[in-house]
């Protein structure tokens, strides 16, 4: 019995050192440079080589973050830590964190208040419904409420409210997927700590407005007269928030929109 | 703008008007339409199959169509698509299945396979128009792999010589009945061996010929004229659908007249089988392989040609890509039924081309207008 | 003759494929399937790694594992044979193989390895190259049997993944419901493949 | 004589509906108190605007001038009194336009006149001409003429063809220009051939319109121009399938006509050609057909350019009843419209009322591959996949697959039994492209 042990050691021992050697000699003939932080990347990754980042394994996947077409939160096993270390390898500094900002719809026209001229019938997404006819909907401005801005949010922040698209600020996370969404660039971000706003964003005059629109901004300057000076911002007929320097909340209920278009958010 | 107010001529309401995208016209064919009409043409074959094995075959219908429909209702709602079971395709499958069953099927059966065919073969793809593969065969298969005994035994039909296909073991020398019965772990060999009532002339004519035993006298009844006659009404053994051949023809002729299918993957694919097994059937020293007659009548190729190979969800888009599925299925049926494990092989090779039908889509795909100069035209 | 040559062909190829009946190969099966590109990639690694692999670890086992020793040193007298040492040894001999193959790729034929290289790496976890080299050690084949079998193998493991691949392309325009969405989908897939193989079972004794 | 019969790939055939008006001869509009003209009626830059509020223009004066080279510059459709306003324009958007209170006097600006000697025109005092007339192609595009007579050095022209098949279902313009006008077709046709320096010209006729085809031959020869019928199928008026079908050569994808020796060029435009040329007259009317089964007495007239879809279905006769759709354009590739402020423009070759069983009602099934948009697409493309892919927001893939290439005929959608809106889908996905590569 011993000696089978014996033989057997022998052969792991020389198979070691011949593969050892094979193994040192081809690297050291063929070597090839490259990119040292390839390497450095990869030690970081799992070594699973399991695919999940859709590239053929993790030395594949080390090669695509440096060469700048992945990134390195892709892979689903990272922990953490290594994500970070990879990016400070990469010299990609996370920004200091800033005032944390959520996106808003500035749109208050749901099915009540905006007038559809004409029936829809097509594909269910802004983005289409926008090349037919420019959208039905009166305003050439307005929240269609056809839900790409929702289908696009991976946080179910966006909900649709009888035909208007509606931010929940409390779920968002400010990763702005839905804002390039918008075919009618209706969503923009603001400060969190900002919950009042003047839901309209059409430039077009008062009285047009008014005629497709029950709760449009008039510009009837009255939120303006009310306000410091730069806290609402007049641009034309369209009254705007100043969010670096925002109005107290009060101003709503003092300045008395007329449409109601001058709302707080935290109030419902 | 001035409205047209002085006059008593009217004009339309635009708030009742409705925008769509152009075309504006359309020919009025629907998904739904196309569905009922191939559940039209498969109603000779399941009226030949009723007639022949009695309300056994009914009964077997009945519980597939109606175990799909409450599987699509079930699931369509589960996943949010709450008109997905009206469509009718439910129904098909349900019906496929069934008429891919023998008459004696056990309930239960039918309700495992009509799951698996509606739940795993297209409700978890997105239902229909996403499966890759044919519900119906997956249904099939699955039951064939789970329950290989129960899925080939066969009822004879109400009308058959009840001796006319049981498997003759005086056809057999001794040494040779032991030489099968040794091999009986195959998944057709029980019905030979045990005499259970009746085989599907296929898997019991192909045994012997497999192990290089059929004799003289059973190549001289498996061509006999008079059985070829009985091949195409389906007075034989086999699944409730796909015993009578002439009721299938008429089901696909009509599918094709009304242009729901095209000619050419049932064409391609029958013709391949013709031709393969006539090259098969002549080419080797006797006793050859069954014949071609023998081999495009009997079994489940017409049902699978003209029905499942056919399912536009899983096949390829353009002509060329049809015919090459065709052939490809025939090839694959020919071999496993002549050299396979299993008897029949019409189901196996429409997954398989099912399978092979991205990648004959991705190269068939027809030459975009204008693309590639140099290419000659084709008007 | 050639009637063996055709059966281990087909044998290998539709009958016991490697990947659809007998699961082996399944981590890069499901990982790299994700679009057709990179399954030919791997196909084509495959088959490489495979081929050689086996030619190797046949000449190994035919001449190493299987050689009858039997010498003494000293008062010790040494007989048998090590074949109970050939997983081990193939471990290690296919690790190696794949780093040497790679290495020289790289340098000698850099467009070779751009298209396999990136998979290469992969193919040491490859399960499916070490049952190929054990399969062979097992039924004792001869060098060259072995490496026929192995590059059927491959084409074998390469058929599986191209469709595989071409498939799951397709799944990705399908609207999958969400609790099916991604492996899991790719999985019923892959079963209802391996049951549609399955057709092929017996063709070859 | 033998009758050719040329056909292109794919297409489809829908119910023609053109015996409402075919036999209606074209009748002039009367003129109206105010025309709304839109200043953008065309592929290419806006024009410059010329005019300011309460300005007196007379007719045929510009009001606003071509500003760049895909441009095009528009007239006043008659005389009076200018006032810039926003309207509704037949994308839906609102649009810069200018609204002419008429003075009833409707006199012509002192450059219109008819010039005796036009014959002796070189050609780019010719081109100019069309190029001051403000033409673009009324067939529907609505691409500036000039440009289309103004190939690139490098490219040969070989082939001036018009195109007479009206394919669309329903309208019949000019199929009754093509009756009462012929002459006036064919001089614009040689004028056109002179411009390009051409061989042959020849003009396509779908065979449905025998009697136009025939009136026609009467005269061709007598202007070197050879008559071709086409059989009847839906895109034939298309000009890539236009041009396979005549000449038997393929449009490079991505390509112009003029990249297979080719210009075509719409009868309607021809026409307009002509009275550019010989009487100088700019482009300010137009025949259009008003039809659909809810309008009263469909026919075909000739608009001046800016009158109100209001009073278009007025001098119609209003409508019996209420109608599902109105659309400027033929059924296949006319833009539904939704307000009566909408005003017809250059290319407009038709005002269409469909009722509510005719509409195609589109929904949001899935394509279930059955491939009929594939037999049916004239440019071999994939519109079911195609479509599968903008769904799933795969552009790129979408481009590689050559969604690009679609002409947005409809033929698809016409014939998907899932009723996908396919043509929209490729709308969206021909934008995504386009905003991608920028």
């Amino acid at each position: 019995m011993l000696d089978l042990v014996i033989l057997s050691a022998v052969l792991v021992v020389c198979m070691g050192i011949v593969l050892g050697l094979t193994i040192g000699i081809v690297a050291k003939v063929f070597e090839v440079k490259q990119d040292e932080r390839i390497e450095l990347v990869e030690e970081e990754l799992p070594g699973a080589n399991c695919g999940g980042c859709g590239f053929a394994g993790c030395s594949d996947f080390a090669k695509a973050i440096v060469g700048g077409t992945a990134t390195p939160d892709q892979c689903p096993v990272c922990a953490e830590e290594s994500v970070e270390k990879i990016s400070k390898i990469l010299g990609l500094e996370t920004e200091p964190n800033k005032v944390k900002k959520v996106a808003v719809v500035l749109c208050g026209g749901d099915k009540n208040n905006a007038k559809f001229e004409a029936g829809y019938n097509g594909i269910n997404d802004c983005k289409s419904a926008v090349l037919i006819g420019s959208g039905v909907k009166g305003c050439k401005y307005g929240c269609l409420g056809l839900g790409t801005c929702a289908r696009a949010c991976p946080f179910n922040a966006i909900e649709i409210k009888n035909g208007l698209a509606v931010v929940h600020p409390e779920l968002c996370v400010g990763c702005g997927k839905c804002i390039e969404t918008c075919p009618r660039n209706l969503i923009k971000f603001v400060p969190e700590t900002v919950r009042i706003h003047v839901f309209c964003n059409s430039p077009e005059k008062g009285p047009a407005k008014k005629k497709v629109c029950s709760v449009a901004c008039i510009g009837c300057r009255k939120c303006w007269k009310n306000a410091e000076e730069n806290q609402i911002i007049m641009k034309g007929f369209l009254a705007r928030v100043n969010y670096d320097f925002p109005p107290p909340p009060e101003i709503v209920e003092a300045a008395g929109c007329p449409t109601g278009c001058l709302r707080r958010t935290d109030g419902d | 703008m001035a409205e047209g107010k002085k006059t008593d001529i009217k004009l339309p309401d635009p708030s009742k008007l409705i925008v769509s995208s152009s075309p504006h016209l359309h020919n009025g064919s629907s998904v739904r339409k196309i569905m009922w009409l191939v559940i039209l043409a498969l109603m000779p074959s399941c009226i030949m199959g009723v007639y022949y094995f009695g309300f056994a075959a009914f009964r077997v219908l009945a519980v597939c169509v109606i175990s799909s429909l409450i599987f699509e209702y079930i699931f369509a709602r589960m996943m949010g698509r709450n008109n997905d079971w009206k469509d009718g395709s439910a129904i098909i499958t349900g019906l496929l299945m069934g008429m891919l069953l023998s008459a004696g099927m056990p309930w239960w059966v039918c309700v495992i396979g009509c799951f698996i065919a509606i739940v795993f073969g297209k409700q978890v793809y997105g239902g229909i128009g996403f499966n890759p593969f044919n519900p119906a065969c997956v249904g099939r298969i699955a039951l064939i792999i789970a329950f290989p005994k129960m899925m080939t035994t066969w009822v004879p039909t109400r009308f058959m010589d009840k001796s006319f296909f049981v498997f003759d073991k005086s056809l057999l020398s001794p040494e040779k009945i032991e030489q099968i019965k040794g091999m009986s772990h195959l998944p057709f060999f029980h019905s030979v061996i045990d005499g259970v009532t009746c085989a599907t002339p296929l898997g019991v004519v192909q045994t012997p010929f497999k192990l290089g035993t059929a004799t003289e006298q059973l190549v001289g009844t498996v061509t006999d004229w008079q059985h070829v006659w009985q091949y195409a009404i389906g007075n034989i053994g086999g699944c409730i659908g796909e015993t009578s051949a002439i009721a299938l023809i008429i089901g696909g002729i009509f599918l094709i007249a009304m242009k729901v299918i095209k000619w050419y993957i049932p064409v391609s694919y029958i013709g391949t089988v013709a031709v393969f097994s006539t090259i098969v059937h002549f080419s080797m020293s006797p006793p050859a392989l069954p014949g071609m007659v023998y081999q495009v009548l009997t079994g489940g190729l017409l049902i699978g040609a003209f029905f499942m190979a056919t399912d536009m969800v899983t096949t390829p888009m353009t002509c060329k890509g049809g015919i090459i599925f065709g052939v490809g299925c025939g090839i694959i049926t020919c071999v496993i039924r002549n050299w396979g494990g299993y008897p029949e092989g019409v189901m196996f090779s429409i997954v398989l081309m099912n399978a092979l039908t991205p990648l004959i889509d991705r190269v068939t795909a027809n030459r975009p207008f204008g693309k590639k100069q140099t290419s000659k035209t084709e008007a | 003759m050639s009637q063996e040559w055709l059966a281990i062909t087909i044998g290998t190829i539709l009958v016991n494929n490697f990947v659809l009946s007998k699961f082996l190969g399944i981590c890069p099966f499901l990982g790299v399937s994700r679009k057709l590109g990179p399954a030919l990639g791997m196909s084509g690694a495959v088959i490489f790694v495979m081929t050689i692999a086996s030619f190797f670890a046949s000449i190994i086992n035919n001449f190493i594992l299987t050689a009858d020793i039997s010498f003494t040193i000293g008062s010790y007298h040494i007989a048998g044979n090590l074949i109970f040492m050939k997983t081990l040894v193939f471990i290690a001999v296919i690790a190696s193989l794949v780093q040497v193959v790679e290495l020289s790729l790289q340098k000698l034929s850099p467009p070779l390895y751009a298209s396999l290289g990136i998979y290469l790496p992969l193919i040491t976890t490859n399960c499916a190259v070490m049952g190929c080299a054990l399969e062979n050690a097992k039924t004792g084949r001869g060098i060259l049997y072995s490496t026929v079998f192995g590059f059927c193998t491959g084409i074998g493991f390469a058929i599986a993944l191209i469709l595989f691949a071409s498939l799951r392309e397709k799944l990705d325009l399908a609207k999958v419901p969400k609790p099916f969405e991604g492996m899991a989908i790719a999985l019923v897939t892959a079963g209802i493949l391996a049951m549609g193989f399955t057709g092929f079972s017996a063709l070859v004794k | 004589m033998p009758v050719t019969v040329r056909l292109f790939r794919g297409g489809v055939h829908p119910k023609e509906g053109k015996e409402l008006s075919c036999s209606e001869p074209i009748r002039t509009a009367p003129l109206l108190d105010k025309y709304t003209v839109i200043l953008h009626q065309h592929i290419g830059a806006p024009p410059k605007l010329l005019v300011k509020n309460k300005d007196k223009v007379r007719k045929g004066q510009v009001i606003a001038e071509k500003a760049g080279f895909v441009s095009a510059s528009v007239h006043s459709p008659t005389s009076g009194t200018v006032k810039l306003v926003n309207c509704h324009g037949p994308a839906g958007s609102h649009t810069p336009a200018v609204e002419i209170t008429s003075d009833g006097k409707d006199e012509w600006d002192d450059y219109v006149k008819s010039d005796p000697d036009w014959e002796q025109l070189d050609s780019n005092e010719c081109r100019k001409r069309v190029e001051q007339a403000g033409i673009v192609g009324m067939g529907g595009a609505a691409f500036p003429t000039s440009v289309k007579l103004s190939p690139p050095a490098d490219k040969k022209i070989d082939n001036l063809i018009l195109n007479g098949a009206e394919c669309e279902p329903f309208l019949t313009a000019d199929h009754r220009l093509m009756l009462e006008e012929g002459e006036k077709i064919l001089t614009g046709a040689s004028i056109l051939g002179r411009i390009l320096g051409v061989d042959k010209i020849s003009i396509g006729i779908e065979n449905n319109k025998q009697d136009a085809i025939d009136k026609l031959r009467e005269t061709a020869s007598k202007y070197s121009v050879e008559v071709i019928p086409l059989r009847v199928m839906y895109p034939q008026g298309a000009e890539k399938q236009l041009i396979f079908a005549i000449t038997g050569r393929e449009v490079p994808s991505g390509g112009l006509p003029m990249d297979a020796g080719c210009v075509v060029q719409n009868v309607g435009t021809a026409a307009a050609v002509a009275d550019a040329v010989r009487e100088r007259k700019p482009l300010i009317e137009r025949v259009t057909t008003v039809t659909g089964k809810p309008v009263c007495n469909p026919g075909n007239w000739k608009f001046r350019i800016g009158t109100p879809l209001s009073k278009v279905l007025e001098l119609a006769g209003g409508i019996k009843k209420q109608p599902a759709k109105m659309l400027l354009g033929g059924p296949m590739m006319g833009m539904a419209q939704y307000s009566l402020e909408v005003t017809i423009m250059k290319n407009a070759s038709g005002v269409l009322l469909l009722d509510e069983d005719e509409i195609a009602q589109f929904g949001s099934q899935p394509c279930i591959r059955c491939g009929r948009c594939v037999e049916a697409c004239p440019m071999s493309l994939m519109p079911g996949t195609l479509s599968q892919m903008i769904e799933s927001e795969k552009f790129d893939l979408a481009e590689y697959t050559n969604v690009m290439d679609c002409i947005e005929c409809g033929s698809c959608a016409y014939v998907c039994p899932a009723l996908r809106p396919l043509v929209q889908h490729m709308k969206r996905g021909k934008a995504e492209v386009i905003a991608n590569r920028k």
